[in-house]
């Protein structure tokens, strides 16, 4: 029988996880003999609506997406429902109230991820002298849905101790260059008070620390730094002692997307969330983590 | 005019000042009903200041302007024109973009179900320049065609608007004499039928042909209001010019004095053979010596300017070869023409000449740097020093050599573009329309000067639309007709009225 | 240079000429290479995917006619999806009111830009750009989430489908055709066209020919804020959602497609109707790209750049030879 | 598209009237040329901004000595500015013949991403003691970065001037494709530096001042000196003000042309390196975003006109200057992040407002002040 044809249509390349995410898809299509028609969406929603239109015309056997925004998706989907095309998403769900629109979600959850964020500090601040401790938050991109959620579940979790107070909270776009430049303003303005950092991705997290090393403090000592993701570079820091601890959002989809795939094509009925496996790391074991790294 | 006629228009204590400049000062100025009323005034005078005033582009500061005994403060253009004040003003101002019909037209659209009836229009504009001989295709975009005929299509915007206050600055400083003919014709019908009409030439003969009424001014001042039958051409000149300078003999009589060329004209400088371009210029051949005055004479649109162009490389020629002092050149661009030792003063300073926001200074040595180089930079001393001097001796009327050209009057522009190119001082200078709006005594100063530059050797290739000024300034020169070369004549074997039936077509 | 202007409108006709002969090629050329490439669904749905991209940048065709540019486009869409939503979503207005709402709203703020640069004599480039960062920002003052709009009449309109020999097209492809036609008649047939092209011709000359040239300017920038606003109309049929992430950098395309489709961005010559091409051109890449589905990410960018590269040569050279010495930038020795 | 009197050449004759006129005595006309002084008012606006920090930010201005070197909020801005300022620098060029370069963001990645890669570098882990070594030697990395800037600037000119596109479309492409290839080059990775001395170049301090400061103050002053040792100022104005009357003038439209693309792309390429070496690592996906908006928004502020012609370089460095200012001043504000873009919006406007002259006739009529002075911009 003819090989499987999967459409993906991928938010764009914006950062390191992206990249990752994209590469594990395309393996895992080679190594599962899927044939991947991969598609770009730098970062458009329109763009992602034309690539699904184009999936469909094409009259592929899946189609697959990461969507860039959770809302919008209903007249899309409905088309390839009504070319009877099954749809998986991954990485970020929509809010579609017609849930037969697509088969099932595969990825983490980002408010998840937030309240993982959360939880460590709350641990962490048991050990920490009593009195206020004050936490800088660098965001993603106004807007971005992970950006809104992990800020979300990070503060529900925090909610629960008075002493843990968010002082700060700024765009750093995702990127280094942003999440170093609002680290050292907010480093002018109230340096010393800063106890806690959390950034919403490694990336930010990365540019943050230079910026504290630059004002002469110890990130990881004088200042806490959580972030999110668990890219390479994040081991790096935590095993130089810079970063204390991140949460993984893993981006290595690929394998498991096949796997629904096949099964989907095949017509068997797939669980409608399908949550990956992540983990927390903590400094601690960083290092004996980071030789199986993938990204 | 007979008495109690009250005046269309009327302007009374018309004061204006840009920054410091006084341009105007307590000007008064009466238009009456079917009369041809002429402004004169030597370059900067006040002329083009004061008919933006009366149409609304500048405020005065101070000042009234009555219309029929009404004051009237028109805001924009709009305004006056929706006084019944319609205008050419002193730059050709059309929009090149747009189809000739178009320009004529635009704001004043014929309407077919609300929407514009592209058909009428452009009978209507042919029609309207059959009525000044003018066959053009009027759906052609203007930029097709040469300033003439773009000053053409400008008047008879004018013409078509149906206006009490017809007024034209300057309108006839690039047209040829049957161009001028054909205007006069059509302005003598207007005044029968009692249009006020305000116009501004710098020609004498031009004033005492048309205009019943003359008002001079001189920097800025009201001189006088004179009926032009009770004033001679010699206190004309002396009331436009001042007390300040002696008066001046057969001023329409530019470069009479000027004895045979006894230089010798052995060198041939430039040598052009089979010269041309597809549609623009049947190829010509050309011989030009050093150290004389060689005239291209022809009606508009006859290929002067072509020659002119394809000479300096602005144009390709896509026949023909130029030998520069015998040696072959190949003319690809101004910069290898400059290079090669010619220099071209075009005549269309507002679209080729004038770099408007540059100051003075900056106009004038920008040729002479270019052709130094980026590196060799003109010491400011000695930029300053050129710039002074030409100011002085063309006698360009400007606050200082700092002040942007765009703030300059016509002809004072086109002054410091002459200024540009004598600087540069080049083996051979094409002169196009030189003379373009240059009060008549700055023109014989320059006539001058160009004839003390050819004694000095200096080759120049002069085009003009006042044949007469060809004639007494060339030592040869060339007819054109229908963009064909018919015949070279030397000084002399052409008279005034010969050489119009030689352009005319009656030659040979 | 006379040569060089005279040259100017054959070649910006020529262009426009030009432009649809290489479409052809191009669409060509993926029927080839790809399968299911040729299906009038596929050109249809250029239509249907880049009908607000179509509309957002017809207006921007009269705004760089008449010389100016207004970045503020892509921005404005968004606001207007994010004001439809939370109009539909929180106050339950009636759809049509939302609408004429967004439009008048759109039109307004294209009219304050406008008049900032008319009367205050304000660049264009950095007013419509600040109006860019107003307009993006408003939406996140209004919700930095997405928002869902569920209103029966834009859920209809966005799945309605009106079929063509079996194919089909969204309501918002009609809208977008009656606004390029209404356009087209606007720019050739009124005052108003006629005296946005003088004015990018030569503002001077329009001021002293007397043309209008205040409120013409005004109205132009209007009309842009108007065609982002009724795109975002649009575009919120399209997405069911507002957000304020939308539509960036649309104001990029809508420009290119102007430009593609063979309006100079000095103002003054130009068509209308080559918006379209050029809209179309853009989409047909995007669509070639998404066929070959190959293409990593960076060289989806290369590509496109490749593309353009491409497309801007062969409608150079061709409008080049097409009317001999012209060139479109002046400054050409 | 003819130029109308622009606002420089009013100023100017107003400077030249005043100057004939006012023949006060010497000071109340330096005064006078100061306050008419085309920089007046964008430095106005700087002086601004910074007065609502000294006010809102507690020890905004405070400067202290830390490890070899000043530290503080004014250090950060000029540091994070220095890069705009360069692409300020270039962009400024290119405007002022009446071209725009919207590739100057892609040709940061570019260069960015060569340097890094070049130079590389690995953390290798010799039990535990962490040691870097670099690919090549930084010198030919640095060389090879601008290089390829250069070539980017070469396309563009070639696009603009030889092709004769339009500029806008012209830099799209490279735009767009110029990412890609950075992307490409990284594998979309970003490409961490393991390699001190690159470090230098962002991050670094000379005489306890940023060195990226004295890398922008260095080409500041080498273009000034162009401008002001060679006729290229005067060329580049007379080619935006009138290609036609220039060429015919003899001036190399052309060359000139593919010159301040190339320089432009060059001054991107600096800036480039100064990004990705502050950030010790290249990130080719999100390098110099966007930076061709700030950049050209910089030029503009500093009061030099879209339509090209008369530029003023100073003017752009004060606009860059102004530009990170107020993204400082935002971010040490507290502003939330959702209003960012409102406030900037703001400021911008206030500062175009101010720069106008037709504004500042308005205002007093506003406020029944009779104090009318008589400009005259040459049209209604
Ligand atoms: N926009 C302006 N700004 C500053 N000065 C100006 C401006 N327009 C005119 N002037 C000055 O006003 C004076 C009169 O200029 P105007 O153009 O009226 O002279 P004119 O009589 O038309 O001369 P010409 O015969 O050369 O056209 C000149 O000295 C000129 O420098
Ligand atoms: N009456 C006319 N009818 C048609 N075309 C004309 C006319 N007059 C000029 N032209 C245009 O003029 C161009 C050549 O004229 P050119 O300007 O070279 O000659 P000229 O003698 O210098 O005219 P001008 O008196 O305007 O300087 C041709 O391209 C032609 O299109
Ligand atoms: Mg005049
Ligand atoms: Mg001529």
């Amino acid at each position: 029988d003819k090989a499987l044809v999967l459409g993906f249509s991928q938010v764009g390349a914006e950062s390191e996880w992206r990249t990752a995410n994209t590469a594990s898809i395309k393996d895992a299509a080679k190594e599962a003999g899927v044939t991947l028609k991969f598609a770009d969406a730098q970062q458009k929603q329109e763009n992602q609506v034309k690539a699904i239109r184009s999936f469909i015309a094409q009259k592929v056997d899946v189609i697959a997406f990461s969507p860039v925004v959770e809302s919008g998706w209903d007249t899309v989907l409905g088309e390839a429902k009504a070319a009877k095309i099954p749809v998986i998403l991954t990485d970020r769900a929509v809010d579609s109230k017609d849930k037969s629109l697509y088969v099932t979600f595969i990825g983490s959850d980002f408010v998840e991820e937030g309240r993982r964020a959360g939880r460590w500090l709350l641990e962490r601040a048991k050990t920490m002298p009593a009195g206020d401790i004050n936490i800088v938050e660098l965001q993603g991109t106004v807007g971005s849905a992970p950006a809104i959620d992990r800020k979300a579940g990070f503060a529900e979790i925090i909610a629960a101790n008075p002493h843990l107070k968010i002082i700060r909270s700024q765009s750093g776009d995702f990127t280094r260059a942003k999440g170093k430049e609002v680290m050292e303003a907010f480093l002018k303005t109230d340096g010393k008070k800063i106890n806690v950092l959390y950034a919403h991705n490694d990336d930010m997290a990365i540019g943050a620390i230079q910026a504290i090393e630059e004002a002469g403090l110890k990130p990881g000592k004088d200042i806490l730094v959580i972030s999110v993701d668990g890219v390479k570079g994040a081991f790096e820091a935590m095993m130089a002692g810079k970063l204390n601890v991140t949460v993984e959002c893993s981006p290595l989809l690929g394998p498991q997307l096949m796997k629904v795939a096949k099964e989907v094509a095949a017509g068997e009925t797939v669980p409608k969330r399908i949550t990956t496996e992540e983990g927390v790391f903590p400094a601690e074991i960083a290092a004996k983590e980071f030789p199986n790294r993938k990204y | 005019m007979p008495a109690g006629v009250a005046p269309t228009l009327a302007l009374n204590g018309i004061s204006k000042a840009f920054g410091g400049v006084k341009a105007l000062s307590d000007v008064a100025l009466r238009l009456y009903p079917g009369e041809v009323h002429t402004l004169m005034g030597q370059n900067g005078a006040g002329k083009s200041t004061l008919i933006k005033v009366l149409t609304g582009v500048y405020t005065p500061d101070r000042g009234q302007i009555l219309l029929h005994g009404q004051p009237v403060q028109p805001g924009s253009t709009l305004e006056a024109q929706g006084l019944g004040i319609s205008t050419v003003y002193q730059e050709v101002n059309l929009c090149a973009n747009l189809s000739v019909a178009e320009n004529i037209f635009i704001g004043r659209y014929p309407k077919k179900y609300g929407a514009i009836d592209w058909k009428a229009m452009e009978l209507q504009a042919q029609r309207l320049l059959n009525d000044l001989q003018i066959r053009i295709d009027v759906t052609a975009p203007l930029s097709r065609y040469p300033l003439a005929i773009q000053q053409m299509v400008a008047i008879s915007r004018a013409l078509s608007i149906s206006a009490k206050v017809l007024i034209l600055d300057e309108p006839t400083s690039s047209l040829d004499d049957a161009e001028v003919k054909l205007l006069f014709d059509v302005l003598r019908k207007l005044r029968e039928q009692g249009m006020a009409i305000l116009f501004v030439t710098h020609f004498l003969e031009q004033t005492y042909e048309i205009s019943d009424r003359i008002t001079v001014l001189r920097n800025g001042v009201l001189e006088g209001e004179y009926l032009a039958s009770q004033l001679s051409r010699l206190d004309l000149v002396n009331k436009m010019v001042g007390a300040q300078t002696s008066p001046l003999q057969g001023l329409d009589a530019i470069g009479d004095h000027v004895e045979p060329n006894t230089a010798d004209n052995s060198g041939t400088v430039l040598q052009a053979r089979g010269l041309g371009r597809r549609g623009v210029l049947a190829p010509l051949d050309l011989d030009l010596h050093s150290g004389e005055v060689f005239g291209l004479c022809g009606l508009l649109g006859s290929g002067r300017t072509e020659v002119a162009r394809l000479l300096f490389g602005a144009d390709k020629a896509d026949s023909g070869t130029i030998q520069i002092k015998g040696k072959i050149e190949k003319l690809l661009s101004p910069r290898d023409a400059i290079a090669a030792g010619i220099g071209f003063c075009s005549e269309d300073r507002k679209k080729e000449g004038a770099i408007l926001e540059l100051s003075v200074r900056e106009n004038i040595i920008l040729a002479l740097q270019a052709r130094a180089g980026l590196l060799r930079v003109i010491p400011r001393k000695r930029q300053q020093a050129l710039a002074n001097d030409y100011i002085k001796w063309l006698g360009i009327k400007t606050p200082d050599i700092e002040t942007p050209i765009s703030s300059l009057s016509g002809g004072n522009q086109q002054k410091t573009l002459l200024a540009r190119w004598l600087a540069v001082n080049p083996a051979m200078l094409i002169l196009d329309e030189p003379t373009r709006g240059i009060d008549v005594r700055a023109k014989q100063e320059i006539m001058d000067y160009v004839i003390a530059l050819c004694r000095k050797g200096m080759t120049i290739l002069f085009i003009s639309s006042e044949i007469s000024e060809v004639l007494r300034v060339s030592d040869r020169m060339l007819v054109l007709r229908d963009r064909k070369a018919c015949g070279e004549y030397r000084r002399g074997e052409l008279d005034d009225d010969s050489v119009l039936e030689v352009i005319a077509g009656e030659c040979q | 240079m006379m040569k060089i202007l005279r040259s100017l409108p054959e070649s910006s006709y020529f262009t426009s000429m030009v432009t649809v002969a290489l479409l052809f090629v191009m669409f060509g050329l993926g029927s080839i290479s790809y399968t299911g490439f040729f299906s009038l669904q596929v050109v249809l749905n250029l239509l249907i995917d880049n009908a607000f991209l179509l509309v957002i940048a017809i207006g921007m065709t009269f705004v760089i006619l008449s010389g100016g540019i207004d970045l503020s486009v892509g921005s404005v869409l968004a606001l207007t999806t994010m004001i439809s939503a939370y109009m539909l979503q929180s106050w339950h207005w009636p759809p049509l009111l939302v609408i004429a709402c967004v439009l008048l709203i759109g039109a307004s703020f294209g009219a304050a830009m406008g008049a900032l640069i008319h009367f205050f004599k304000l660049q264009a480039f950095i007013v419509t750009l600040a109006g860019m960062f107003l307009a993006r920002g408003l939406c996140y003052l209004i919700s930095i989430n997405s928002i869902t709009i569920d209103q029966p009449l834009y859920v209809a309109l966005s799945q309605g489908r009106i079929g063509i020999f079996g194919a089909f097209v969204s309501p918002s492809v009609l809208i977008a055709m009656m606004m390029l036609a209404l356009a087209i008649y606007l720019a050739h047939y009124t005052r108003f066209g006629r005296a946005v092209y003088a004015i990018g011709g030569n503002e001077q000359s329009a001021l002293l020919m007397g043309l209008p040239v205040g409120r013409t300017k005004v109205m132009v920038y209007a009309f842009s804020g108007f065609c982002a606003a009724l795109a975002g109309v649009l575009f919120s049929f399209y997405m069911l959602s507002g957000y304020g992430l939308h539509a960036q950098g649309t104001e990029l395309d809508a420009i290119a497609a102007v430009v593609i489709g063979g309006t100079l961005l000095t103002g003054g010559y130009g068509y209308v109707a080559g918006t379209l091409t050029g809209v179309l051109i853009l989409g047909l890449i995007q669509t070639l790209i998404a066929f070959d589905g190959t293409l990593s990410s960076w060289w989806t960018k290369i590509v496109i750049g490749v593309l353009l590269f491409v497309f801007c040569m062969a409608q150079r050279l061709m409008s080049l030879g097409a009317s001999r010495s012209g060139t479109a930038t002046p400054a050409v020795d | 598209m003819s130029i109308p009197l622009s606002h420089d050449s009013v100023k100017k004759s107003d400077l030249a009237a005043s100057t004939e006129t006012r023949t006060g005595y010497a000071p109340l006309k330096q005064l006078l040329l100061f306050l008419r002084h085309p920089l007046f008012r964008p430095l106005a606006a700087l002086a601004l901004l910074l007065v609502v920090d000294l006010f809102m930010i507690p020890g905004f201005f405070h400067l202290e000595w830390k490890d070899g070197h000043l530290y503080g909020s004014l250090i950060d801005i000029v540091n994070r500015a220095a890069p705009l300022i360069l692409t300020a620098l270039g962009m400024t060029l290119v405007i002022a013949t009446r071209g725009i370069d919207i590739s100057v963001g892609a040709v940061v990645a570019i260069s960015g991403t060569v340097a890094a890669l070049l130079i590389g570098g690995t953390l290798q882990m010799h039990n535990g003691v962490p040691e870097y070594v670099s690919r090549i030697p930084m010198v030919w990395a640095i060389a090879a970065a601008l290089g390829a800037a250069v070539l980017c600037g070469i396309w563009n000119g070639f696009l603009v001037s030889t092709l004769g596109l339009q500029p806008i479309i012209a830099t799209l492409i490279l735009m767009v494709g110029g990412r890609g290839l950075a992307q490409l080059l990284t594998d979309g990775q970003i490409i961490t530096v393991y390699y001190k001395p690159f470090f230098y170049i962002g991050s670094g301090y000379l005489f306890g001042l940023p060195f990226s400061l004295f890398i922008a103050a260095g080409v500041f002053l080498g273009v000034t000196i162009l401008m002001r040792k060679t006729a290229l100022g005067l060329f580049i104005q007379a080619v935006g003000i009138n290609p036609m009357a220039s060429r015919l003038a003899g001036i190399r439209t052309g060359a000139l042309i593919f010159f301040v693309y190339m320089f432009c792309s060059a001054c991107a390429g600096v800036a480039g390196l100064m990004i990705s070496s502050n950030i010790k690592s290249a990130d080719a996906n999100n390098a110099g975003l966007l930076m061709e908006l700030d950049a050209i928004l910089a030029v503009t502020l500093g009061g030099t006109s879209l339509g090209g012609g008369k530029f003023s370089l100073v003017g752009s460095v004060i606009g860059a200057l102004i530009i990170q200012t107020l993204t400082y001043t935002i971010y040490s504000m507290g502003v939330p992040p959702e209003v960012n873009m409102v406030v900037k919006a703001v400021v911008v406007f206030a500062v175009c407002l101010s720069q106008s002259q037709e504004f500042h006739h308005l205002m007093p009529r506003l406020f029944g002040g009779a104090g009318k002075n008589s400009h005259s911009t040459g049209k209604k």
